[in-house]
């Protein structure tokens, strides 16, 4: 159990594996319950079948721009899977499976990615913070959030999580910093998937790893082979174990690809050289893990089948939900600002109302709808 | 502070100490600390140290370095984690050392604590008082000196208070703590010793977003807020020695909110009006207290309303910086021009 | 463009090409790069992807990658290098992803690249045109539709220029390149490919600080910039053709500096105004200009300026933007308004 | 000679030392010629006069705020000296030290300590950048001048100077990692000097030394007694080779402490613990430097008297005269914003020269002056 030392969460150099590519075990397996491995691979599926979706309805003008999770499904369920319901997670636009794992349903996602406000779907008893479009700031709300956890004497830990490209942002290494000084119960996770849009990884750091970047903060650095659901559990669950017992902060680097383009927006043929395709193909979490569970005949096909015919269903029911829910009014954009308008902000949504009546009228007049 | 508060505390305020505004303030985070277990309290040099301008002088000693500690140097990680930590249900209250450093964290203020309401759809909010020293005139280096209330005015989201007394510092500073929302707290940094008076031992809460009608009067307004409502009462004395003119001062106190019906009010009488404020004239508070004016009263208006305040340029060298601070000379020009026929 | 301009360009203008306004902004910087060798530009994204709006397309290839290069994911680390290269000699060209990351790199911005001549009594200047792409309407995620120049010009030393049109954009970018100071060059979203007009091929100048006057008119001025000048022209034409009113269009193009002269001599015709930008109204340039009109022109003005603006809130979600954003019939209803007696 | 080589530049666990307490080599020394060793000296005692003196001028309110640089003076010697002119240097106030080295006249920061702004004394061609106050902003700058440096094909590089507190600041960190990534020519100094006013070292990082920042950016990191004027020397001139023979760039940590308080401004005692003071008296640069040159008779106590007399005079002198400079006019303000003045700011400029003439009036109805 080399992993369960102090040591082993200083590895820098190669990253750590439990499963090889044909899903054989080269370190030891975590202690996970049967019922939970499942659990894992059907989160994985969710992560990807999700993703999916989102691209097809943004393609018929039914989501806003989409960052695709394809490839990163294994650092998603296992950088989540090992928290507790108390514990906070704070990541960015590509981390919609981490948060399903966490306890937000897909719905949820599927309400906010059509471009509108979240709702009690985001269930607050989660706790993940919404997600980051400014770049690594998150970073340092859960450090914020580990040290008031620590202030208030519970045993909550937070879970911080950006990409490779968030790394290079002075906020990224001001939470490495002030995790370090405060020694905060948290864990912050680069997930290193090879480009931040079209820039590749070694344009963001000289460094042969981010988590070489522990050291010169005073915590322990990481890294860990990504696409290996159960070395990312596991690598996971003994951080946030340090984080809990009071001795501090982690770094983990989880090294994976994202097979997609960044986002709907994107034309990955424009910069990501084919190799790299082929490469990560043969290394699909998805794969690896199944062998490992129809190996252990925790799974077969039928039953791999049966689940995905049940994730499509599932995520279909909660497309139709949503899109069949009344939308907000025009003018809800006021109630974001403060938790009580201010007299100028009554008036400005009084102007607002009387355009919406100025569009009703015209739109009467026109004798259309 | 109104005129109904003023009644209100009158008896008190007979017994009062005196205090200067850093001892205002002070015992305004002691009495938010004693009375809320999530208030915490942090930033560079606060601890020990009790902050370059000694505000938060024995707080540490007080109430321990759990809810009372310094940071390392870095202000985005401060209000970064602050955002943090409001959201996790404390309630923070970041200093930065200087408002003009605010700009290294301006990103966290104005789209991060800004908007966690809105990101989260109303599920989470950012209570927290940001402190910070603001304003001119005791010859600092660079960036030491300026006034943000501009800039954050026009990131929706953050309230912005300015105090210009040590009473009304203390009652806002409780009233921001108890405030559901971000809230810039602005200490002028002149002010903050030059002058005493009387201030209750306990707590008491003045209301975000209502001015104070410093003086009443009849011919001309004068919108100020900070350091600035001095230098505009100095101003109107000596155009009233000068002319008998009958001047009204208000101190607007709360930026966000801008307590726009008292402003209408008094232009609406008076016809004429003069804006003064530390920060620079483009699109500063003055231009937007004009706009009001315009939309307001326009055809209650005699002459067009004068701004005088910091000129668009960088805040100047040390000893070059008393002219570019509106000063009572020019204001007092801005009054007499304005009061011409 | 100026009437003048239009003038000598005529002959050009009738076999230009038809560019959109991408295409005029790559056209401008490839000119740049050709002529002075000091030119250098970077940003996130700009090198072999082209700028996630191709802006920036094929200028990798040209010009290589030592002229021409992807950076780290770090605003700050853009900027705050840029200054330094500007002080070295260089021209550099940084671009920003969306103008709503500028907030990161806010300090390199407002207290570095702005102050290096104050700093330096003027031995150092920092010559640097800083491109971003920012306005709504497009449907983004959070921080992408921002408008910034409220705040820029809040903090002097910073020039903010922002073009209407593929042909603005050519000219107004080569004249913030040979600018001395540092430039802020906004580049409307909304607007890069909306329409292509006659682009002549080779290098030409609009300096900056002349407001354009789109559609000559006696009854009202309306003032808009960006985006808002089409949306001002679309409102124009519908109350033009309800009432016949007579409205003059002016297109700022330049917040910093600002062409008030044009402003002034409009209002001082017209009598009446609206002003339409997409930012925050307090304190947005609406305010500035209502108080420029207010100082200048009180006496010929016949009704309240009106500010059709974004709301003082945060920029709301991707599907509820529409009516924050000031619509063709939000600016006829506040024409309709001014022009009542 | 194992400093020259590239692993001495990674020691990051024992400061690198030259010269021990008593002024003893204990590593090699550098190749330096006698007079140049007898410079040192002198530009260390320049440095503390200097300081002292403006430290009384602000006493009688004849300067502004001003932050001493006593008990660094070996830092700011050894950062500066082995310096091409050509090179650039950028620091923040406590490197006036380094500056003088580098060729500012003192007179040129005299005047600015007054509260005017620079002019013509301070020379552009000791390409030394004005003065940071903003905390750590100039490391991005500095390295900014590298990469146009490496850009142009010059051979100058550029070191940026920083405090230990600087290195908290996300600026300090985009620094490195654009270094790095961009292989700049550059030289990164922390002076870690014990305390960010009353904040102590240990509040500024959990690592044990900044140095250790290094190898998260992927470049060397050294650490070195910075009260030891030749292997501070030694240090940087090894790391400026590096840099300026392509091999990217370095982060040197320099140990010293700021003997005196932050600023005019400061009270130390507030915060400063006695012991520390004892420890680092006899720790003392010039002290130790001395030993070294009078051991070696390159300087005696009466050379080191007319040296210290010479310096006194250099300094008054470049008071007086800068006291007796006609002093720019009020509206010189208006010269620093834009190279030309805009309409609006003439008009503005107008606008206090009003003031300036209404202000004389009163002078002369008072018939004061
Ligand atoms: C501060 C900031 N700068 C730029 C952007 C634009 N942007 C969005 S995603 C992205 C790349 C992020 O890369 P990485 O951190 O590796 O995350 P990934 O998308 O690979 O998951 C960029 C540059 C942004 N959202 N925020
Ligand atoms: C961004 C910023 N924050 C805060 C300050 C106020 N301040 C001035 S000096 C200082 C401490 C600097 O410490 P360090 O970097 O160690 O340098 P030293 O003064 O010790 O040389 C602080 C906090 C500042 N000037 N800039
Ligand atoms: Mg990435
Ligand atoms: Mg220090």
């Amino acid at each position: 159990m080399e992993l369960a030392t102090l040591n082993n969460l200083e590895r820098t150099d190669k990253p750590y594996q439990i499963l090889d590519l044909e899903g054989q075990l080269v370190s030891d397996a975590p202690t996970i319950a049967p019922t939970q491995l499942v659990a894992m691979h059907r989160w994985m599926w969710l992560t990807r079948m999700f993703s999916d979706k989102i691209v097809a309805l943004q393609r018929q003008g039914r989501a806003t721009t989409f960052g695709p999770l394809n490839g990163q499904e294994a650092s998603a369920v296992g950088i989540a899977a090992p928290l507790l319901t108390q514990d906070w997670l704070g990541g960015s636009y590509r981390e919609v499976g981490s948060y399903m794992v966490k306890g937000i349903a897909p719905r949820a996602f599927i309400h906010g990615l059509r471009g509108y406000p979240l709702n009690e779907l985001y269930s607050p008893e989660a706790h993940c913070l919404p997600f980051q479009i400014v770049i690594a700031t998150q970073m340092l709300h859960i450090v914020g959030i580990a040290m008031a956890e620590k202030i208030k004497g519970s045993d909550a830990i937070a879970v911080g999580v950006c990409g490779d490209g968030a790394s290079s942002e002075g906020d990224f290494n001001e939470a490495l910093n002030f995790a370090g000084v405060f020694k905060a119960p948290a864990v912050l996770v680069v997930v290193n998937n090879g480009w931040a849009i079209s820039v590749p990884r070694r344009l963001q750091s000289a460094a042969p790893t981010f988590a070489a970047r522990g050291v010169g903060f005073g915590m322990p650095g990481v890294l860990v082979d990504g696409n290996d659901v159960l070395a990312v559990y596991k690598t996971m669950s003994e951080a946030a174990a340090r984080a809990r017992a009071g001795d501090g902060p982690t770094l983990v680097e989880c090294i994976t690809y994202r097979t997609g383009a960044h986002t709907t927006a994107d034309d990955p043929t424009r910069y990501v050289p084919r190799e790299d395709v082929e490469y990560w193909k043969e290394r699909d979490p998805l794969v690896r893990f199944r062998r490992y569970l129809f190996d252990r005949q925790l799974l077969d096909e039928s039953g791999e089948k049966e689940m995905v015919a049940g994730i499509e269903a599932e995520i279909n029911e909660a497309v139709q939900a949503d899109e069949a829910e009344t939308l907000p009014a025009a003018d809800a954009v006021f109630d974001y600002a403060f938790q009580e308008l201010t007299p100028r902000l009554e008036r400005q949504r009084g102007e607002m109302r009387r355009e919406i009546e100025a569009i009703e009228q015209q739109r009467l007049e026109r004798g259309t709808h | 502070m109104s005129i109904a508060t003023a009644i209100n505390q009158e008896a008190t305020l007979a017994t009062a100490p005196k205090l200067t505004m850093i001892e205002a303030i002070n015992s305004a985070l002691r009495l938010e600390m004693e009375r809320d277990e999530r208030v915490v309290m942090f930033g560079e040099d606060i601890g020990s140290n009790g902050g370059v301008f000694r505000v938060t002088d024995g707080l540490q000693t007080r109430f321990g370095p759990k809810r009372v500690f310094d940071t390392p140097l870095a202000e985005s990680g401060i209000i970064g984690t602050a955002v943090g930590m409001a959201v996790a249900g404390l309630r923070p209250i970041p200093e930065i050392q200087f408002a003009g450093f605010s700009y290294v964290a301006f990103n966290q203020l104005a789209s991060q604590a800004a908007h966690i309401r809105l990101r989260s759809g109303g599920l989470y909010a950012c209570p927290m008082v940001v402190r910070a020293p603001y304003g001119g005139g005791v010859k600092t280096p660079e960036m030491h000196s300026e006034s943000v209330e501009g800039l954050f005015m026009q990131t929706p989201g953050l309230k912005i208070v300015i105090p210009s007394s040590p009473y009304d510092a203390k009652g806002l500073l409780a009233a921001a703590v108890a405030d559901p929302d971000p809230v810039i707290f602005l200490e002028n940094i002149k002010m903050y010793r030059s002058f005493k008076q009387p201030v209750p031992t306990e707590r008491y809460v003045l209301p975000l977003g209502q001015a104070a009608v410093i003086q009443e009067g009849t011919d001309l307004s004068v919108f100020a807020y900070g350091a600035m409502v001095k230098v505009a009462q100095d101003a109107a004395k000596s155009v009233h020695t000068q002319t008998g003119a009958s001047i009204e001062i208000i101190d607007l106190r709360s930026i966000v909110p801008l307590d726009e019906e008292t402003i209408v009010a008094s232009v609406t009488k008076t016809g004429r009006a003069v804006v003064v404020h530390e920060a620079p004239r483009m699109g500063g508070l003055g231009a937007e207290l004009v706009a009001i004016i315009n939309e307001n009263c326009l055809y209650s208006l005699l002459k067009p309303v004068l701004r005088v305040t910091g000129y668009d340029i960088p805040y100047p060298h040390a000893f070059l910086e008393d002219l570019y601070l509106p000063t009572p000379t020019r204001v007092a020009q801005a009054i007499l021009d304005t009061l011409e026929d």
